[in-house]
């Protein structure tokens, strides 16, 4: 498997794996990392947060903004011949909502849609049940990627398998566990505004290959096994950037950091005064310094910075103090210390459940323990305890048994903060507020900020809402996921997306340069 | 190891033989030759030859424990005392976090160097044999005493009890064992309780089927069928006779197998599912330790020199037990 | 007698492991069963779901049906040959198994193919031999018994890809992918069958027929070739089924540390989302493969010892 | 019969002072202290002696197979014509000695062959290492030798593992591998140990046949009455030594060394020499204590069959109908050849068998009908002593506990007030055996094998029985142990009036001791009767057979005897000095050995030296059966 003998094929190694590649069935990073070679959306995010028309033309929203038409583009055709029409967009918004496609995510994003009509054969009028300031965000995601409408009727068993769309590449191969194969799609001139070249791809094929093991994914790229990897190990910069043949590219993704969820609603943390002191007991400038040697940011609100209306405002509010801390658990009652030195109150020590799923969160233990280890030093114990996702998604969904859990959360959208502590985003109602916080101050920011298309008017309430979650210290964020990628010096022209996922479209192999 | 765990290495009771009660005497020696060789002689071996010149006799002279024992003997005591009281050795608590000396290769202030959280990796070595060892012993004693009473129970529970618990042991066999720790784990959860039991269950069946072969021996014995002419009820036969005859066998093949269990144990850890974060489990510390062994050498080796030598040690002082046991029993005459 | 009873007992044995299989299945249902958690919001993975969504999905997978009717149902596809759907990955179990098979397959038999082969060379070069060279084997045996396979790969991995690139770092497809994980996995098997082939091959030296083949003047070579060898061959079998078996069902750690493709990552994965469907068919697979390996163990100690060729069962 | 002209034979193996010592975690053992020996063409050299006397060790250092770790000195160890020095001889050097100059037989005939391999195979292999013949004509050759070896059907059996074979043709196919290269000295370590006596008679002609060819024999034996059908000399070994040397009419008519007597007397005793005249004096004594007693049926087995179902799911009969009635006080010996269902008879008299047909009553209650839980309480009344005592003890207890178990509860005062008298109880039945108080504290493997005996025969006499069941409570003892142990039973019989139902494939024991003898084979028995009339007048063929197989020493005439026991003078090599004549002349002999079993020689009336010669009249040849395989 030398370099050459792939001729002008890519090899892109990564860590994780599609389970099905139907974008509208998956939610995985790495679904959209593959999807968005095979799909293309009605519209595509600009860097600066505005939409520009890709599939779709042109569109317009109805003054209460719950009314989209579309005006389709024509000459697409899909790859299994299917020419592309506004009954592509209905059937694939309704694919999407459809409870038989066990939409894990895509549904969710457009949780605002109720219908769609087709006046004809390229106009399309979507009706949504509520303004959405975040709808056009979401059909601009992979996961909403438009798919055949024949596809959808006729291969209903297959679409994880044999996803059918118009984007640059197609796939021809899956071996599980192993390795995807895509190859160009001769026949591409849909390319959206932001690419560097119109027709189609320069790379003949495509070739995602799984590599778990973080320095195996390393060793391939440093050996010439791929051409390039996702998801560096942070620890690998050093040596990727010691060799002389070797690039590395770095994106911030948008959307919520890493983000230790509180629970606020019982246990110690139901305490205002507990949160701020966990907040201020862990140095996490330090830790996320060391830990990702420099490559990652310590986070310091709920959405990261290359997300749309962050707010540069709450940086700093927070810093490592252990003083405080000390003085606020102290205020807080937690006055008492066992013999490992944890704080007691009432005969109960100040132990912080925080469950997490070994597949899902181990990479991040590293950082925990420090968290862990720097936290007991105020005297907090914070039992990071590995569960079986069952057990975990027991807790999560009960919200009880846990003080803490993390996640993050990719998307170049600030209403994903509703998703996460709007107060009717519970569990039940299909979000992710676990802990069933209630926050009427938090909740009117958020309505304001989604009903809101002005952009001054979005940013400000965006920015309430993200300085209330830090003055209540309503979550603990640690640090801003990076998209690191990692090529030969042959790669040539590797961008990311919006949502911090690189594009193969524009990228060619060449000589080293 | 991993993939090796599961099964007591050469346990599988009277051997390849599914079913078997009577097993010929082949059959029992391939499932004895398979490192267990504890002792389970065919009962109907004739004895042809008079006195004690069959060659085999001469194995049962002890020799005097070589360099290896002694050496092995001194690393299981320095384990001990890690295990028993780390303070001793460790140069400071396991997990004090150092972030600005993470990732220092071995130097006078850290022996064995710092891991990415600038902890020191000789410390968390030591007080790693806490874990490890009790994972190790705890998951044999646990496949002992489940082994044991499943055993037990075949032998005396009648044709259709026992045809029914070699099936299971059958099934549980045909799971390869660390698939069957996973499975435990998943119902479980994960922590060093439930991957003792879960290692543990994993080697049961294996032990069942061990003590099931050496209680049938057994109760083929001169001295159980001496015990029935006298009239003594089958209970206590059973009791008196049968059982405390069937264990030492299994109990020599258990310190051997403490070995695998140690390593089915850091396997266990290594995927994440053994004792919990910030536990230095050697297995663990491995696992966790992988993605920085070319910052600090010291993070990749150490934990894996320590299983190793702790496993090779119990192998030597194992098989050195199992040796003299074998002479005491197979060849009495010594 | 000696003709007579093999069928016989081939039949016995093979009706023993469609038994032997329905059991594994089963306890995988049940194991599965027993997880906490609800399995249908387990298998829909982290991201919340809507109340209704989930219980449709309940509905559409069968988990509102009560347990023993859900069992009867897996039955029925059992026996039919059918193993499902996949919860999570929506592709055929059958699909899916036969898909990791083959690397599966490839490393079992090159790992074991290659430990088999050094624990020969070993153990016929030591046997009953000199001190020195036994010791030095011995050593070795032990050495490679006791360190954890995670280990050696992680080593071997840093040194033979890393360093030296002498190999593919990762899954690599071709023969050069496969070197060092079957290394690894033979490494840790090579000390085993080695020293259970060497005891046993002493053992049978000790015995009174080599002795009588060494008085009729046959050298140490023809002696452990020609009788000790045979004599070790059957525990050696008999461990190398469960090896093979073991390594049949795939080696999750040494898949993990090599990033390759195979059934125990498969079904590691499949256990964790409670993909019920996977974990059985991997099973079910495994199972099979794990007691026809039996029937083929005991059918090779037939061939290799005549006397059990009349015992029968 | 006598070596006369042994200086005119061709010299082929000379041994002078031979050493053998093995270090062992206590210094080291002298197994072999200066053994000096000769072998000649076509002369057969016997060696003889107890267990552990060296013999093997010495045949073995011939051959360089002395054993790991042996130390082999010897002031001269050399084969002739053409000469070579053993001493001399390393490593691969013994290549060419093993098996062409010198063939050994070993000891273990039963395991000497490789069992994965067949005997053809063997066979060749020996021709093969010597290249005796191309490799074209192994085969061919194999069979030939086969044939010498006087194995019927050599085509068949060449292709045959050996566990299909008998014992004799094992034992035949292995000195068919010893004598594949046609070595000029054959050494056969106790060919014929661990055979049938029909069997044993087989061996022995074919060794004579091949000292007639011209081989040089050496015969290793514990048994002096095997080695007199061959031997031209015998050699007597003890603890290392040569005790005693000679030629074999000699040696067995006038031993001069008190050792080699004691070895005669167990012979002889052991191969049942002489009429039923013990048996009938045992007998009789039994008749005065029993008295009326004595008719008095104690264990009624009816028509009792037992069938076990083979691997191939047949069921094969192991007992069929056999009946028999042991009444109060008497012995009643079993015999007949391995798998006759001796053992099966005996397990389905305890009640550990169920029987499929007949019925079998203890003292006049139904017994083998009955449910366990019933036969429990009258179990004690109907004892085992087995054949392995080792085997017999929970290796964990104390000889305290072994028989503490079988006493019955004790009666009046449970508490612990009777433990003083259970100990008493327990020090009169270990009196009772002949063993001392402090024998209590000993476990199984403290103990030597006569004492174990001892130990498990008070086992079973401690609840008081009323039968014993022994199943070959002797032949896992050594000869000189074997007799001790019969005449505990003796006199226990005669003390007790325990009724024995004593089984053994050694006729002589059975002989010996036994008022009425039934004969098995294939499960049946063959014939029954007073232990005399079948002993003098075997009605069966089987029986005949059995008897005529019984290898003898011919039985001199008393004078003969008193006059070498005068004349003799002594002929021992090694460091004994002669027993003074005196001592030895009055009352030597196999014939007076037998008559007072218990004594030492000379307590016993020198009575009846009136003899086998009927029994030396049987049907002389019978063919080998294989062994069956279970
Ligand atoms: N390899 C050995 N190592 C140590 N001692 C041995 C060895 N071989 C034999 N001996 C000892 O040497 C002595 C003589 O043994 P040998 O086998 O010659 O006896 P034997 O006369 O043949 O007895 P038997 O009639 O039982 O065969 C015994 O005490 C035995 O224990
Ligand atoms: N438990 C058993 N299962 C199957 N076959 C048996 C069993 N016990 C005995 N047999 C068979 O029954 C037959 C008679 O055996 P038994 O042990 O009674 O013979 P024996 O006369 O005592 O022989 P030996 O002199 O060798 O002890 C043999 O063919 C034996 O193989
Ligand atoms: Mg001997
Ligand atoms: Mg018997």
């Amino acid at each position: 498997d030398t370099p050459r003998s792939r001729g002008n094929v890519l090899t892109y190694g990564i860590d994780q794996q599609p389970d099905c590649l139907d974008p509208q069935v998956s939610p995985l990073d790495v679904t959209a990392l593959v999807d968005r070679n095979l799909f293309d959306s009605l519209v595509e995010m600009a860097p600066d947060g505005h939409f520009r028309p890709w599939l779709a033309e042109r569109w317009s929203v109805s003054a209460d903004g719950r009314t989209y038409t579309f005006r389709v583009r024509d000459g697409v055709t899909f790859h299994d011949g299917t020419p592309f029409t506004a009954h592509a967009v209905k059937a694939t918004l309704d694919h999407a909502v459809d409870p038989r496609t066990k939409s894990q995510y895509a549904a969710s994003l457009i949780s605002s849609y109720r219908s769609s009509r087709v006046v004809d054969a390229s106009t399309v009028v979507v009706r949504l049940s509520r303004p959405d300031s975040a709808f056009l965000q979401a059909l601009s995601t992979a996961y909403l990627g438009i798919q055949s409408p024949t596809s959808l009727r006729e291969n209903t068993g297959n679409l994880c398998t044999e996803p059918v769309g118009s984007g640059p590449f197609r796939l021809t191969g899956w071996a599980r566990n192993r390795s995807l194969e895509m190859e160009r799609n001769p026949d591409y001139r849909w390319a959206p505004p932001g690419a560097r070249h119109s027709g189609p791809a320069h790379l003949d094929g495509l070739v995602v290959q799984f590599i778990t093991e973080g320095t195996a994914r390393f060793g391939a790229l440093a050996t010439g096994q791929v051409d390039a990897i996702g998801n560096v190990p942070p620890a690998k910069i050093g040596a990727l950037k010691a060799s002389g043949q070797l690039r590395h590219l770095r994106a911030e993704s948008p959307g919520v950091p890493n983000t230790v969820f509180l629970n606020t609603r019982s246990g110690p943390l139901a305490d205002e005064r507990v949160r701020k002191a966990l907040l201020r007991s862990v140095d996490l400038d330090q830790l996320v310094d060391t830990l990702y040697f420099g490559r990652y940011s310590r986070a310091w609100g709920a959405l990261t910075p290359t997300t749309p209306y962050y707010s540069a405002s709450v940086e700093g509010r927070a810093p490592y103090d252990p003083d405080e801390a000390a003085r606020l658990l102290d205020a807080a009652g937690w006055t008492g210390r066992d013999s490992r030195g944890i704080r007691v109150k009432d005969g109960r020590p100040l132990a912080l459940r925080w469950p997490y799923i070994q597949e899902v969160h181990g990479k991040m233990s590293a950082l925990a323990q420090g968290m862990q280890a720097q936290a007991k030093q105020v005297g907090i114990d914070l039992r990071w305890t590995s569960v079986d996702a069952g057990a975990f998604i027991q807790k999560t969904d009960s919200g009880r048994g846990l003080e803490m859990f993390s996640a993050s959360f990719v998307r170049a959208e600030p209403d994903i903060l509703r998703y996460w502590f709007g107060s009717r985003m519970t569990i039940a109602n299909g979000g992710g507020n676990v802990f069933h916080l209630d926050d009427p101050v938090l909740d009117r920011a958020l309505a304001d900020g989604a009903a809101a298309s002005d952009p001054q008017a979005r940013a400000a309430a965006y920015a309430r809402a993200q300085q209330r979650l830090v003055d209540r210290a309503l979550a603990l964020p640690t640090y801003v996921p990076v998209s690191l990628v990692g090529t030969s010096d042959r790669v040539h022209g590797l961008r990311f997306e919006p949502n911090a996922y690189p594009l193969f479209y524009d990228v060619r192999l060449g000589d080293p340069r | 190891m991993t993939d090796r765990l599961p099964v007591p290495i050469g346990s599988r009771g009277e051997g390849p033989a599914m079913t078997a009660a009577k097993s010929e005497t082949a059959v029992q020696d391939a499932a004895t030759g398979a490192r267990e060789r504890t002792g389970a002689v065919s009962p109907d071996r004739r004895a042809p030859s008079r006195g004690g010149t069959r060659p085999a006799a001469r194995r049962a002279v002890p020799r005097l424990p070589g360099a290896g024992t002694v050496i092995a003997s001194l690393v299981l005591a320095v384990v001990a005392v890690a295990a028993v009281w780390p303070e001793l050795l460790a140069l400071r608590a396991p997990d004090q976090v150092d972030p600005v000396h993470a990732l220092q290769g071995p130097d006078g202030a850290h022996p064995f160097g710092t891991d990415q959280l600038g902890r020191d990796v000789f410390s968390r070595v030591v007080h790693g044999a806490r874990l490890t060892i009790t994972l190790g012993l705890g998951s044999v004693v646990v496949a002992v005493v489940a082994g044991t009473l499943l055993g037990l129970l075949a032998v005396a529970g009648g044709r259709v009890l026992d045809e029914v618990v070699m099936r299971v042991t059958d099934v549980l066999m045909a799971f390869p064992g660390l698939l069957l720790a996973l499975l435990v784990v998943a119902v479980l959860g994960p922590g060093t309780t439930n991957a003792m039991i879960a290692i543990g269950a994993a080697s049961a069946p294996g032990f069942a089927r061990l003590v099931r072969g050496q209680a049938l021996v057994v109760r083929e014995s001169g001295y159980v069928q001496a015990a029935v002419v006298l009239g003594l009820p089958r209970f206590s036969v059973f009791l008196r006779h049968v059982v405390p005859n069937s264990l030492p066998p299994v109990l020599v093949f258990a310190t051997v197998h403490t070995g695998s269990a140690i390593i089915a144990g850091s396997s266990l850890s290594f995927l994440g599912l053994g004792p919990q974060a910030p536990a230095p489990e050697w297995g663990a510390m491995l696992s966790e330790g992988r993605d920085y062994v070319d910052l600090s050498w010291g993070l990749g080796v150490f934990p894996g020199l320590a299983v190793t030598a702790t496993v090779v040690a119990i192998n030597v002082v194992g098989t050195r037990l199992r040796r003299r046991f074998e002479g005491r029993t197979t060849h009495g005459e010594h | 007698m000696t003709t007579a009873s093999p069928v016989r007992w081939l039949a016995r044995r093979l009706l023993l492991a469609v038994l032997v299989v329905f059991g594994s299945a089963t306890a995988a249902f049940l194991a599965m069963e027993l997880t906490p958690g609800d399995p249908v919001r387990t298998l829909l993975g982290t991201t919340p779901q809507t109340a209704e969504a989930t219980e449709r999905i309940r509905h559409d997978l069968g988990f509102d049906r009560p347990l023993l009717v859900r069992y009867g149902l897996f039955l029925g596809r059992l026996v039919t040959g059918d193993l499902g759907t996949s919860y999570q990955l929506q592709e055929p179990v059958r699909s899916l198994v036969t898909g990791q098979l083959w690397s599966t397959v490839t490393l079992a038999l090159a790992a074991f193919t290659l430990a088999l082969a050094g624990a020969l060379v070993l153990a016929v070069l030591t046997a009953g031999g000199r001190r020195l060279p036994r010791r030095i084997a011995g050593f070795f045996d032990l050495l490679t018994i006791s360190a954890p396979a995670f280990w050696i790969g992680v080593l071997l991995l840093t040194v033979f890809s890393f360093r030296l690139r002498l190999f593919p770092a990762a899954g690599g497809t071709g023969l050069s992918g496969l070197v060092l994980p079957a290394v690894t996995l033979a490494l840790s098997m090579v000390g085993t069958l080695s020293q259970v082939l060497r005891e046993a091959m002493e053992r049978s030296l000790e015995e009174p027929f080599a002795l009588s083949a060494k008085a009729r003047g046959t050298g140490l070579l023809g002696l452990r070739l020609r009788h000790a060898l045979r004599h070790g061959l059957i525990p050696l079998v008999t461990l190398s089924g469960w090896t093979l078996g073991a390594l049949l069902s795939g080696a999750v750690v040494i898949e993990t540390v090599f990033s390759r493709p195979g059934l125990g990552r498969v079904l590691a994965t499949a256990i964790t989302s409670r993909d019920l469907p996977v974990v059985t068919g991997v099973v079910v697979v495994s199972a099979a493969a794990f007691a026809l390996i039996t029937v083929a163990v005991d059918a090779l100690y037939r061939i290799i010892d005549p006397r059990l060729r009349e015992v029968g069962t | 019969m006598a070596n006369t002209d042994a200086t005119a034979r061709r010299r082929l193996l000379t041994v002078e002072d031979l050493r053998v010592a093995f270090p062992t975690r206590h210094g080291t053992t002298d197994a072999v202290r200066g053994v000096s020996l000769t072998v000649d063409a076509g002369e057969c050299l016997a060696v003889v002696g107890e267990s552990g006397s060296g013999k093997s060790v010495t045949a073995r250092a011939l051959l360089g197979l002395a054993g790991p770790g042996a130390r082999v000195r010897a002031g001269r160890m050399s084969l002739h014509d053409p000469d070579l020095d053993l001493t001399e001889v390393r490593g691969r050097g013994w290549r060419d000695v093993r098996g062409r100059r010198i063939g050994l037989v070993l000891q273990d005939a039963l395991t000497s062959l490789d069992p994965l391999r067949t005997v053809g195979a063997e066979v060749a292999e020996a021709l093969r290492n010597h290249r005796v013949v191309p490799r074209s004509r192994l085969a061919e050759r194999s069979l030939s030798l086969l044939e010498e070896a006087r194995v019927p059907e050599p085509g068949l059996r060449a292709r045959q593992y050996p566990h299909q074979l008998s014992g004799g043709l094992r034992q035949r196919a292995l000195i068919a591998t010893a004598l594949a290269a046609a070595p000029p000295l054959l050494i056969a370590d106790e060919p014929t140990t661990a055979l049938d006596v029909t069997v044993q008679a087989r061996i022995l002609d074919l060794l004579a046949a091949r000292k007639e060819a011209g081989t040089g024999v050496l015969l290793i034996s514990h048994d002096l009455s095997v080695v007199a059908r061959l031997a031209d000399r015998i050699a007597v070994m003890r603890h290392g030594e040569i005790v005693e040397e000679g030629p074999a009419a000699r040696l067995l008519h006038a031993p001069s060394h008190p050792y080699t007597r004691r070895l005669l007397e167990a012979a002889a005793r052991h191969t049942g020499h002489t009429s039923a005249s013990g048996g009938r004096d045992l007998a009789a004594a039994a008749d005065e204590a029993g008295a009326g007693a004595a008719e008095r049926p104690v264990l009624e087995v009816s028509g009792v069959g037992k069938s076990f179902t083979g691997p191939d799911g047949r069921a094969r009969p192991a007992v069929r109908d056999v009946s028999f009635t042991l009444h109060a006080g008497e012995t009643l010996g079993i015999v007949g050849e391995s798998g006759s269902g001796k053992t099966t008879s005996a397990q389905l008299a305890l009640g550990l068998l169920a029987p499929d047909t007949g019925s079998v009553r203890l003292l006049g209650q139904p017994w083998s009908q009955r449910p366990e839980r019933e036969r429990r309480p009258l179990r004690r009344r109907i004892q085992l002593v087995q054949q392995d005592p080792l085997g017999s003890f929970d290796p964990r207890y104390t000889v305290e506990r072994i028989i503490g178990e079988a006493l019955p509860p004790s009666g009046g005062a449970p508490g612990r007030g009777s433990a003083r008298e259970r100990r008493a109880r327990l020090v009169e039945l270990l009196t009772l055996v002949g063993l001392e108080e402090e024998m209590l504290d000993r476990r199984p493997r403290q103990m030597s094998g006569g004492q174990r005996q001892r130990v498990a025969v008070a086992r079973a006499l401690a609840p008081g029985p009323d039968v014993i069941v022994c199943d070959e409570p002797v032949s896992a003892l050594d000869v000189s142990v074997q007799a001790q142990i019969l005449d505990l039973f003796a006199d226990l019989r005669r003390r007790l009036g325990v009724a024995l139902l004593f089984i053994s494939h050694d006729l002589g024991v059975v002989h010996h001791i036994s008022d009425r003898v039934l004969v098995m084979r294939d499960g049946e028995v063959v014939e029954s009767g007073a232990v005399g009339d079948v002993f003098r007048r075997p009605a069966h063929p089987y029986t005949r057979e059995l008897l005529a197989a019984l290898p003898r020493s011919s039985p001199p005439p008393a004078e003969a005897l008193a006059a070498a026991g005068t004349t003799a003078g002594p002929t021992a090599h090694a460091g004994e000095t002669a027993a003074p004549v005196a001592r030895t002349a009055h009352a030597v002999g196999p014939a007076t050995a037998l008559v007072a079993p218990a004594a030492r020689a000379g307590d016993g009336p020198a009575d009846a030296a009136g003899s086998t010669a009927d029994v030396a009249e049987g049907p002389a040849s019978a063919v080998d059966r294989p062994a069956a395989t279970p």
